[in-house]
């Protein structure tokens, strides 16, 4: 695939991270060799058609013009290679993205919490355990607003803007919104997901590559949207198990997450935000 | 329904136009009065439960759509109209399905993760 | 009736035009509140031309930002400040909000304000009619009413860029719950804030496009000339027909959605506001219980019909500059009509490719993934059919047909990077990128706005009886194309960078935008030459500017058919009386009958009888029949 | 300049050009209301529990207006059949029959109707607090019998100071355990003159019957709105048919005038056609 994948890196696609990454890479590799086949194509016959048939070497016009069936053939070959493209990648690369999830614990889960402007992530600790989220209870210390007498959110980790995972893990991440709609996309890992409120879209991505990488809010969210950046931080296991306690240490619940919003007023009571799918 | 053959007042095949007419009022009153009862019908029926909500919908639509067909076919000429006009409508029902189940897949297609 | 007539009146300009100036109407009747579909296509055509001018103003605007963010504009940023508030332009430089508005504000003035206007109703009203020989429009007043709903449209968003808070500046697809909760709160008006002025000033645009439509479909079903049956149809004609129904069976959700959204801003409903929402750590007070991605459909429902709105009349533009000026037939005419309708049909079923990544699973991505790709197979039918049609013409550089020739290869590039938005899984990457920016500018931009030059050179004769400059025609082409190019082609390149729209820096705080180059610059950089050939290009358009307008009154004169050209519209004076033709035009042939064999003109109007030596040759019945 | 076939059909279509425009214009009313209704059902499945009330409006009324817009419906073809019979009188008592029906409507939906609502109150009572309010819900026995929970005490705002609210209850909150109450009453039932007090505390969301109060009323007020608006749209064109304007049409064709009645009464049926759902839709379901 090198050869091909040439054409991404000419157009100026940055490298890929991601363990499922390179099959998106091959489908825009195939699209725009295609794309380019027939640009070339055309364009050849299109110049030739204009120098050949200008006026001054061409004086009257031919009432018949072509009369082969060329066109015919070409269009049903375009109308194949689609066909292949369709069924042969990108329904079943995308049936793989939304139905063939990390069974069980294999995978690392993280609720992605977007809100204006900045990504927030809570993770479930230790025990493995979510612990309760509502609206209620949220105010610039606790912006997710974790409920301080469920245990099992004692040990849950809220970050903001900052993400750690291990590499070589799946990590699923479970996209929602506080306000408005963003989109976390992840350049290198090829991947990313509408974060709309009142909905818990999943997304999962394999990263092969430690490093640290910039996480974009795709969807135009307000005047903050042009600085809307996290990070996406891939570290060795044992790196992970560091930052880990880190942040469990200076957890020690929740209220630990910097005031994302400034100048947030007093919250009143309103009703738990309750995912609905697609709602 | 269309034009009289010549719209000239006096003309003999008028007369026999307004002659058509006339015994099509008796079914447009025929169908005001289906109508009536049939409005009746709904209110009655809302008042019965059958079983679930979801019935009770169903059937309240079923009769609805009675109604507004009658309108249609009758009211509105739908049951003899050219061509051209049935064409438009078959299309506009056909995007109007399409707009409302495409969206109502979309709705519940979505990865529901557990 | 003896056609010899007809043919011979389009040798001497303002025949008999004389006669048809009884019923004398006073000026204000007859320029501004006038019925005639020919006044009133020109009224569009102005307006249409203006606002594509304006939003081409504010994109240059936006462009200096991207390219030098947070830089005070020069010259022009001291006065900025008077026009748009101090609060949107501080000592010339761009507030966030405000470069928000500029980019909501060009995509809607361009596509509602600009392109339909002009596309659609400009040259719809003036060349249709004339084209299947009808008098005027089905409905004269319906056709004024409809033009006047659209400037009204057009004064409401104008002035929701002096209201406080400015323009709207959510995006033109205003996705809630951003567009629900921008403009809102203190020193905001109920009303007069930008997002609700854009929805008021929508239900006007909508209400103008509808009445236009119905008006189209009746005009072409009902007003076609004697023996004009639908296969004799100028392609143009086809291409509008389609155009209208798409108009009038889309638009009406967007309608209701508008509707909704407006509640939810006036009347503090939640159709489009789900329970919970915390803006800045405040809790709405709302009902809650509705759902954002219900706009999304909405929205979209409309959203690509739209987008081929805004190409099927440039098609027809295009078929017809082409075949006049290869001097032949255009190549498979049934295959043309046939791809026609069923790119109209199937741009209903496709919507959801602008919601990828919605959460969509993969039973419906599928669906949609299917209807993507077979849309675009007509309109691979379509342009091949174009390249083909130039095969053994005998084709004359104009200055019309250089704008279409440079049509042809713009819209396929624009077309062809479709085709990897069409995947779901490689839309993921490019979704929301500089990559969709550049497919839809090559189509609309160096298409569709190249289709409209082309048309405004080649009816500008029949509207006027003068023609347009060559000469300055080439001096706006050339620069015109080449700045185009210079513009979007690099935008793939920031794309496939992973740069995204919207961005109030043009990408200078972003790693995906300044860590690697591509080609040579990173693709921040890349800002700089596109924002140049942006600017360049507007100098490029004041030759057309004065052209255009120096051209009215002082163009060469020229007689009726100065293109040689076979389409009814030709067989009447230039400028056309009220009532267009002399003769009621009668069609006796299919409407591109160039270098017939054995005739001595190399064209022959769609009006000229069949004559025996032809009957025996040829299988179309002669004598008229009504179809 | 005269435009054909605005009158006589055109062979081909066998159609004159207002019938065709008012088609497709009905077209694209189709889709406007397909998708409002669609806009309600989407709504109403996502709905939580106990959020989409039942029960709230005025049925007979709603029942009166339905019939009256259905008789409207048969005067107007009357009035165009007496046209085509060339009985200009008849037409013209058929025609003033079918514009006071729209005006009676009208009056009804949003003189009578509406303000009603408008000052009716409705209280949310957070999760957390429903047990303390059980005597005015009842939701123990509705569990029992697998009903959805009540969650809003609805009634006439009597009084309110800073952190309670007054309120005269309707019937259904002041005795929640009578099967009665279970399903509405075709008459409607008047407020009682028990009084409940709510701490504003334990209240989630209190508002008049407005179009904010829930998504049923939003969508209650938005479509029947609209739809008031194409009445009244009707009613005007009537209006202008009914005039001696319109006479002298009749005189110099009377075909002309019956065919501008028949294109505006396919307007009227479609106006009377989509109330035909939006009755039982709202008022009953
Ligand atoms: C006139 C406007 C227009 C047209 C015609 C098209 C045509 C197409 N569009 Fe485009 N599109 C838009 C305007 C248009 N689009 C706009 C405005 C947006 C962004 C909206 C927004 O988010 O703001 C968009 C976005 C958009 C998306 C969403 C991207 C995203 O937001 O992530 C997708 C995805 O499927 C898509 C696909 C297509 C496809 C498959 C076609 C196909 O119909 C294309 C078919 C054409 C071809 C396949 C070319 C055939 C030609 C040849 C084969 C000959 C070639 C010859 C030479 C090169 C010489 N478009
Ligand atoms: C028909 C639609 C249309 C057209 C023609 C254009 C034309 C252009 N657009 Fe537009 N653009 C959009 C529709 C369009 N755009 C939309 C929908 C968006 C998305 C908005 C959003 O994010 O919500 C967008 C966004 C958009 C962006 C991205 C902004 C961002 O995401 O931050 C950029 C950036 O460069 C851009 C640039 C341009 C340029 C350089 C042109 C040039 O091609 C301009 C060419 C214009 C002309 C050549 C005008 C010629 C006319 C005259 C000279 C008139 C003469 C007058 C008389 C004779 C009286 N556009
Ligand atoms: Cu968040 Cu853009
Ligand atoms: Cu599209």
């Amino acid at each position: 695939m090198s050869s091909l994948a040439l054409i991404n890196e000419f157009l100026g696609q940055p490298p890929n991270a991601s363990s499922h990454g390179f099959q998106i890479d091959h489908i825009l590799e195939f699209c725009h060799w295609f794309m380019g086949a027939l640009f070339v194509g055309w364009s050849a016959f299109f110049i030739f058609v204009l120098i050949r048939f200008r006026k001054r070497r061409q004086p009257t016009a031919n009432h018949q013009g072509v009369t082969s069936g060329i066109s015919t053939h070409l269009e049903f070959s375009v109308v194949l290679i689609e066909a292949v493209l369709l069924l042969g990648f990108a329904i079943p690369l995308w049936a793989k993205r939304v139905n063939q999830f990390p069974p069980g614990n294999e995978g690392l889960l993280v609720h992605v919490v977007a809100q204006q402007f900045s990504f927030n992530y809570h993770l479930p600790g230790p025990d493995g355990q979510f612990g309760r989220r509502d609206i209620s209870f949220e105010s610039n210390a606790n912006p997710l607003g974790l409920d301080p007498n469920d245990p099992a959110g004692k040990d849950d980790i809220v970050t903001t803007g900052e993400l750690h995972v291990p590499v070589n893990r799946p990590v699923v991440a479970e996209l929602s919104s506080k306000d408005v709609i963003h989109d976390f996309f992840l350049t290198s890992m090829r991947i990313a997901g509408d974060a709309i409120p009142g909905s818990l879209i999943p997304i999962w991505f394999t990263p092969i590559k430690t490093g640290t990488y910039e996480v974009i809010c795709g969807q135009l969210c307000g005047l903050g949207h042009y600085g809307m950046k996290g990070t996406l931080v891939v570290d060795t296991p044992q790196d992970y198990e560091a930052w880990l306690k880190e942040r469990a240490e200076l957890a020690g619940g929740a209220q630990s997450a910097p005031s994302p919003s400034p100048g947030a007023a007093q919250p009143q009571n309103k009703p738990a935000a309750s995912p609905t799918p697609g709602g | 329904m269309n034009n009289p053959p010549d719209i000239s007042q006096d003309s003999k095949e008028y007369e026999e136009y307004a002659h058509g007419v006339q015994k099509h009022v008796r079914g447009y009153l025929m169908v005001g009065a289906l109508l009536l009862t049939f409005t009746a019908i709904t209110v009655a029926l809302s008042y019965v439960h059958f079983g679930t909500d979801k019935a009770n919908i169903a059937i309240a639509m079923l009769v609805a759509t009675i109604k507004a067909g009658a309108v249609a076919a009758v009211f509105m000429h739908l049951a003899a109209e050219k061509r051209l006009i049935y064409r438009v409508l078959i299309f506009t029902g056909f995007f109007v399905l399409a707009l409302f189940w495409l969206t109502l897949l979309a709705w519940y297609d979505y990865p529901i993760f557990h | 009736m003896d056609s010899s007539a007809s043919v011979e009146t389009h040798h001497d300009p303002h025949s008999h035009a004389g006669e048809h100036e009884h019923h004398e109407l006073g000026f204000w009747r007859k320029y501004i509140f006038s019925t005639d579909h020919k006044v009133i296509g020109i009224q569009y055509g102005l307006c249409g031309l203006a606002f594509l001018f304006l939003g081409f103003c504010l994109m240059m605007m936006m462009r200096w930002q991207l390219a030098y963010p947070g830089q005070a504009m020069p010259v022009i940023g001291k006065f900025l400040p008077y026009i748009f508030g101090a609060d949107s332009m501080p000592d010339g430089k761009m507030t966030p909000d405000f470069y928000n508005s500029l980019g909501a504000m060009h995509g809607t003035i361009m596509i509602f304000l600009g392109v339909v206007p002009l596309a659609f109703a400009a040259f719809g009203n003036f060349v249709v009619p004339l084209q299947i020989g009808a008098p005027d429009m089905t409905f004269p007043k319906v056709n004024a009413a409809s033009f006047w709903a659209f400037a009204v449209g057009g004064v409401i968003m104008l002035s929701s860029f002096f209201v406080p808070g400015g323009a709207a500046k959510g995006g033109w697809t205003s996705y809630t719950p951003l567009a629900a909760i921008d403009d809102t709160g203190p020193g905001r008006h109920l009303v007069f804030n930008g997002q609700t002025l854009w929805l008021i000033g929508f239900i006007f645009l909508i209400t103008s496009s509808l009445l236009g439509a119905v008006n189209f479909i009746t005009t072409i079903i009902q007003l076609r000339a004697k023996g004009l049956t639908w296969m004799r149809l100028p392609f143009f004609v086809w291409a509008q027909f389609v155009t209208a129904f798409l108009l009038l069976l889309a638009f009406p959700p967007l309608e209701a959605a508008i509707i909704m959204q407006l509640m939810d801003r006036v009347a503090h409903t939640s159709f489009f506001l789900p329970s919970g929402l915390v803006v800045n750590g405040v809790p709405l007070s709302i009902s809650g219980g509705g759902s954002p991605l219900l706009w999304q459909h909405l929205f979209w429902f409309l959203g690509h019909p739209e987008v081929y709105v805004l190409i099927l009349p440039a098609f027809g533009i295009v078929a017809e500059i082409l075949a006049n000026n290869s001097r032949k037939p255009l190549w498979g005419y049934k295959s043309l009509v046939f791809s026609v309708l069923v790119i109209g049909f199937l741009s209903f079923v496709v919507w959801a490719h602008h919601m990828w990544l919605t959460g969509m699973g993969s039973a419906v991505s599928a669906f949609f993934q299917t209807t993507t790709l077979l849309i675009s197979i007509p309109s691979v039918i379509i342009l091949s059919a174009f390249f083909i049609s130039l095969w053994g013409g005998s084709i004359r550089f104009n200055v019309p047909m250089l704008f279409t020739i440079a049509f042809l290869p713009m819209f396929g590039i624009g077309g062809l990077t479709g085709i990897p938005l069409a995947f779901n899984s490689a839309d993921l990457y490019l979704h929301d990128t500089y990559y969709v920016i550049a497919h839809f500018h090559y189509i609309v931009a160096p298409g569709t706005i190249f289709g409209l030059f082309a048309g405004v050179y080649y009816w500008f004769p029949k509207a006027t009886g003068r023609r347009m400059s060559e000469f300055w025609g080439k001096v706006h082409f050339w620069p015109t194309l080449i700045c185009m190019n210079l513009i979007f082609l690099p935008m793939f390149l920031q794309g496939m960078a992973g740069m995204h729209r919207r961005w109030f820096d043009g990408g200078q705080g972003w790693g995906v935008a300044t860590e690697h180059t591509i080609w040579g610059l990173t693709g921040f950089q890349w800002n700089h030459p596109i924002s140049w050939a942006a600017w360049a290009m507007g100098l490029a358009q004041i030759p057309f500017i004065i052209n255009f307008f120096w051209s009215i009154k002082h163009g060469e004169k020229v007689n009726d058919n100065p293109w040689e050209a076979t389409t009814l519209e030709w067989t009447a004076p230039s400028p056309p009386p009220h009532g267009n033709f002399v003769h009621t035009p009668v069609a006796y042939r299919g409407p591109y009958e160039y270098s017939l064999p054995g005739r001595e003109r190399d064209f022959t109007m769609q009006n000229e009888p069949v004559e025996p030596t032809e009957r025996t040759r040829r299988k179309p019945p002669a004598e008229p029949v009504l179809a | 300049m005269e435009i054909p076939y605005t009158v006589s059909t055109r062979p081909d279509t066998g159609l004159w050009n207002a019938k065709i425009g008012i088609w497709l214009f009905l077209a694209s009313e189709v889709m406007l209301f397909g998708a409002l209704f669609s806009a309600y059902i989407f709504l109403r499945i996502d709905a939580a529990p106990g959020t989409w009330p039942h029960g709230l409006l005025n049925v007979p009324v709603g029942t009166m207006n339905t019939a009256i817009l259905i008789i409207s419906s048969v005067t107007v073809v009357l009035a165009w059949a007496a046209l085509k019979m060339r009985r200009y009188r008849a037409y013209w008592w058929y025609m003033l029959a079918t514009i006071s029906c729209g005006v009676i409507f009208l009056v009804v939906k949003l003189g009578y109707e509406w303000p009603q609502k408008f000052e009716h109150f409705g209280v949310f009572i957070k999760p957390s607090a429903l047990a303390k309010y059980e005597q005015y819900l009842g939701n123990t026995r509705r569990l029992e019998l697998g009903l959805e929970p009540r969650i809003q005490i609805t009634g006439h705002l009597h009084g309110q100071n800073a952190e309670e609210y007054e309120v005269a209850l309707d019937p259904v909150n002041a005795e929640p355990d009578n099967p009665a109450m279970d399903r509405p009453h075709f008459f409607p039932l008047p407020v009682t003159d028990k009084i409940a007090t709510i701490q504003k505390a334990d209240v989630q969301r209190a508002t008049m019957f407005l179009p904010t109060h829930s998504a049923y009323f939003a969508s209650y007020f938005t479509i029947t709105g609209l739809h008031g608006l194409h009445v009244l749209g009707g009613v005007l064109v009537f209006i202008y048919m009914w005039l001696p304007v319109s006479k002298k049409v009749y005189q110099r064709n009377p075909e002309h005038l019956a065919n501008r009645v028949e294109v505006s009464g396919l307007f009227w049926h479609f106006v009377d056609l989509v109330w035909i759902f939006v009755f039982p839709l709202f008022y009953l379901l």
